[in-house]
């Protein structure tokens, strides 16, 4: 799927359908214990999905940041290895080692977030970088927090990737869980840096995919990043719900509400299943703790987690070797 | 006026114990009212009251002026705290969580703590939250970050492990003339063992000194934070056997109480370090190099340690414990240390 | 001398004038060795002249960056001072412990830089806010490189001055010694953040004057920061030189021939006299190096330069005594 | 052709011997020549050619999208390159100094060493740059950084002693799929006693093995950088007493070749550590516990150390030479042991 569309074509629209179902089931079902509550803002899905998916290692990238599990899904995870992740399995696509709500699978496209809010435009800015070194066909997208703007990681980023006009997309979402100061409309940040910058408030789905797949052709033809501010809904309510996507195709989209049940039944099946399946996935193995930290084989320190050491002068001639140093 | 009061900060007025994390609402509460001096800074600590609730209701009676919630930004408040202590002011800096201070780092090792030495005076300032693990937090909402400063001359760092000491300890650490690391483990925050009936009057504890928080004669334990209430458990187990443990609660690691130490390896000859923090470089290594260069023919046996394994803090709460020092670690390596 | 008057009066361009040969002699004597070569622009100098001075750490505060000597002449330094501190005397302001060129002393309002582009503009933010905290008719001045900009540190300060409305003003000398990237237009960075800009290149004198009397007034108003761009003079020869303001002396304030030739005399004989002071003045004692550099006194670990440890069993009776432990 | 390339990377191939700097220069060059995925980003090290010259000539020959100007944001194009690394490239970013690291402390220590951890894959990507005192650089241009990222489970740590092993473990480095902080030395870069032949083939010295680099069964020296040829003077002054000491140039630090120690230990049974960088927290107290833990029965005597001492870097060179450790304080100590 090409982000060159300027519009949704109806099938895209129909597999959002079906995601934002999906994400919404994850939502409703029981969340695992210790897992935080999320709540999918169906336009970050939309966005997502106007970027270029390949399985290959060879698409674009995109790090759905707290927006996950939209945009992962839109990248084409699906709501099993969601859960496992969220629910700490030893199954999880990070063994259950890490975690946040979103991991990194680069074959598709996908790249964990961790560090503070501004961290990932700068990883970001760097894959933009590498694409363009090569001349590829690929962009990055990074959803970040508002609040990122407020850390100098970010801007450190964005100046980095507005100096190499590196192919990078970054959507900042900016709605406010508490009251924190810090300044900075998004208009003249990018000013500030040169690059292009675009508001999405509530504004019709074809123009937020339009949106990106303006930004997505500005970056690959090497006019580098586009900045784009995801406003919230309201004061309470920040996100823009499935519901409102779905009333939007049955009215403009010419999807019928007959199309829509099937492709929910599809859905709640599907995480249905999810769910069962996830209850009976194993636990994280405590010996995954001990995994290597480095790629080759580091080994750990003496006695970590096996007996004491055993002094070469009771275990007769063999001092160094007496105890197990892995 | 006591009926305003955010009920965090009143336990001790009210003649009742305090959690841990009362403790330290106390002493900031306390702090602010005796010096107009010292005001805070944080990510959600005004309107929201602190992630951990530690400063609910604080914005409402000191006013905007002296609690800030500020940008996300650890390097940029930090290096602004400093300034605000050049001009006689006393911040206390709140990470929301202590794994955030890595930002700071840099203005935290090349600015502030050479400030004394630069001949640009000395920098009052406290930084302070939650570390540790044990909550499901995962690699960057769990660490503790004592390794990362304690190399840094000019600084100090104080990490309590009960709530009288937590109230004495940060109390001194605000009014001390040196820019102060305070590490709470959120493992102690709401701990029902931790609640204790704190001193009513000022309860100040100096910083730097060492506490005995277990006497014996067998072996030493060293250890801090939430570890001294594990090696609590595992001397109570050894006691079983006749073990006699002497555990010390180091409570400040920098500057280290190193009289304190060899004082206790000279009555037990034995010496084991326990640290929740991640093995190669931790602490440890310190007080080992310390001890031999003071106290080696007083040792009958290796200097050895119980810590973390060397992984960032893992997610899963499999893997977390298994991660984490337990009891029954530090009961067989104090076993192997007595039999050695 | 406040910072209220729109227009350089007469003795202040005649102290300005001064402070001009000063910095020149400085620069033009045998530089201290390893002393790094410096040029003074003399619109820094001007610029701190518009501050609020005082003696009794009530007045402004200036951190003259790496645009020192001129703003610590101007802030009331004086050339055997500076002196002492490059050439790494005993004597020295911070004892030669710390260098750079310029050094903290905070009753006379000045505050050395320290650490990478950008930390002194969150530094002196936050001194600022202490300011306003107190109701206190100061404000905050910091010479930043340009490069300040690119540093994340620089936008978390800016930010934090700009949600507090700190009394706060920023001068960025735009000069650029190498090819290194980065965008980032004056203007539109402070635009992002709200606060007032300004941009001056070689205007004349009261102009720049002008500039931060204004910026400081608004500052103690409660109004917030100003960032002011220093533009460089040219490709090659960045900064404007002393002779530059004696010339507009000369045919715009009504200073003569006559009295700058009296003031040249006075400042190179006070310079000379520097100089040759210098000279006599003692090197850093080695011992020095150990003064605590905490507060209170933290010893020295054991057998730091010392004799080594000398255990117990060795000196009968005093085990932890038996070597000095500071 | 040759007549092209910059002058300091041409000594091996005109078969003449080559400073340390040159030796660094050349490992770069020829990797980047080998592999088309390596690549050098910072400050001023295109155009300028580095503020050591150490890249002179490289923008010119290989281009500006393999020899990146970075703007001044240390932290921001170190989590760029990590991104990088991700997409297959693998980055070398120059610190222009090694103090200015600090910055990038965050996204080092929290994303790029845990990568792997995380299941992000592993991050082929080094970071290298001079360190070092003696240079009256002053407390920001002159540090030793390896302890800020001692006790970071995920990072490697390479301090070379020799312009041969400069090029080798560069090369390794380059090559090793984990992140690695090279530091290099600046009082060795033009060094003359450092100037050597270095073999004319593709040298490459493993990551993690020390060396030894003077044999002798008296006395152990643990060191690295620098302070290997203090030790080696210092050695050589012991030598006229009869003493015969055992020099290990650690030359990997992280991870520690404890093997390495722990067999040169068992033969002497005496431990002296010498390093540049400040006292407390040093690595000398982790190479003490790991003695402890595997070697303690064969100690004869404390395990000692010889160090910087617990400052910022001065700034005057009376100062900064008291500060630093010298080959006096070596054999004041070695020969202290030594009659233990
Ligand atoms: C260095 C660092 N500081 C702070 C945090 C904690 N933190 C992460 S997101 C966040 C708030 C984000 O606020 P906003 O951008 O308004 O986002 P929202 O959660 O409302 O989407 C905070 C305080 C962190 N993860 N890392
Ligand atoms: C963290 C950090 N990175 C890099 C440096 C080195 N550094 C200081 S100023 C500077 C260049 C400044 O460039 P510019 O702003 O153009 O200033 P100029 O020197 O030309 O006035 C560099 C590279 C530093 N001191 N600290
Ligand atoms: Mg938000
Ligand atoms: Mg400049």
């Amino acid at each position: 799927m090409h982000g060159d569309v300027a519009a949704l074509s109806r099938d895209v629209v129909q597999d959002l359908i079906y995601q934002g179902f999906q994400a919404r089931f994850l939502e409703g079902g029981a969340a695992p214990p210790g897992a935080a509550p999320f709540r999918v803002d169906i336009r970050g899905v939309v966005m997502a999905r106007a970027m270029r998916h390949s399985s290959d290692g060879k698409g674009d990238l995109c790090c759905p940041g707290h927006l996950a599990p939209g945009p992962l899904l839109g990248f084409g995870a699906t709501p099993l290895e969601f859960l496992r992740h969220l629910g700490r399995k030893g199954t999880a696509p990070a063994a259950a080692r890490s975690g946040g709500s979103s991991w990194t699978d680069l074959r598709r496209g996908l790249i964990g977030w961790d560090g503070p809010p501004g961290t990932m435009t700068q990883v970001l800015a760097g894959a933009a970088l590498a694409f363009a070194q090569r001349g590829q066909d690929r962009a990055a997208l990074v959803f970040e927090e508002g609040s990122a703007m407020e850390t100098g990681g970010w801007h450190e980023g964005m100046n980095f990737a507005a100096a190499r006009a590196a192919p990078l997309i970054v959507v900042l979402d900016m709605a406010r869980y508490a009251d924190r100061s810090g300044k900075g409309e998004v208009d003249s940040v990018a000013r500030g840096y040169g690059v292009a910058a675009a508001v999405v408030s509530k504004e019709p789905y074809p123009g937020l995919f339009g949106t990106v797949a303006t930004a997505r052709r500005r970056a690959v033809q090497g006019r580098g990043p586009t900045v784009i501010g995801m406003l919230p809904r309201g004061e309470s309510d920040s996100a823009v719900l499935h519901d409102a996507f779905v009333a939007w195709a049955l009215a403009e989209a010419g999807v019928t509400e007959a199309e829509v049940r099937t492709i929910e039944r599809a859905a709640s099946a599907g995480v249905d299943h999810a769910f069962s399946r996830l209850s009976r996935e194993p636990e994280a193995d405590p010996h995954d703790a001990l995994v290597p930290v480095c790629a080759h084989e580091v080994p750990q320190p003496p006695w970590t987690r096996r007996t004491p050491p055993n002094p070469g002068w009771r275990a007769a001639g063999e001092p160094t070797e007496a105890y197990d140093a892995r | 006026m006591p009926a305003e009061l955010p009920s965090q900060v009143t336990r001790t007025r009210e003649g009742r114990p305090a959690t841990f994390l009362e403790a330290i609402a106390e002493a900031l509460w306390e702090e602010m009212e005796r010096d107009s001096s010292v005001f805070l800074m944080g990510e959600d600590i005004g309107a929201y009251g602190g992630a951990f609730k530690v400063t609910r209701g604080f914005l409402e009676h000191f006013g905007q002026s002296r609690v800030i919630d500020t940008p996300i930004s650890e390097g940029g408040f930090t290096g602004a705290a400093a300034g605000a202590a050049h001009m006689g002011l006393r911040p206390v800096v709140e990470m929301q969580f202590m794994d955030f201070i890595s930002p700071a780092y840099d203005v935290l090792t090349n600015y502030i703590a050479t400030s004394l030495y630069r001949g640009a005076g000395p920098l009052p300032m406290v930084v302070r939250g939650p570390v540790g693990g044990g909550k499901r937090g995962g690699p960057f909402h769990s660490q503790n970050v004592e390794m990362a400063f304690f190399h840094t001359p000019g600084l100090k760092i104080v990490y309590p492990s009960t709530a009288a000491d937590a109230k004495g300890l940060l109390k001194s650490a605000i009014r001390d003339d040196n820019p102060v690391i305070f590490e709470e483990h959120k493992g102690l925050y709401r701990a029902p063992h931790c609640r204790e009936m704190l001193p009513a009057d000022d309860h100040v504890v100096p910083l730097g000194r060492a506490r005995v928080a277990m006497e014996g004669d067998d072996i030493t334990i060293v250890t801090y934070g939430l570890m001294v209430h594990r090696s609590l458990e595992a001397a109570a187990e050894l006691a079983r056997d006749r073990i006699r443990v002497e555990v010390i609660d180091l409570r400040t690691l920098l500057p280290l109480d190193e009289d304190a130490i060899v004082a206790s390896v000279q009555k037990t000859g034995k010496l084991l370090i326990v640290h929740e923090d991640t093995r190669t470089g931790g602490i440890a290594g310190e007080i080992a190099i310390r001890i031999n260069e003071r106290a080696f023919e007083w040792l009958d046996g290796p200097i050895l340690r119980v810590t973390a394994i060397d992984s960032p803090v893992p997610f899963s709460g499999e893997l977390e414990d298994y991660f984490l020092p337990s009891v029954a670690d530090v009961v067989t390596a104090g076993r192997y240390l007595v039999n050695y």
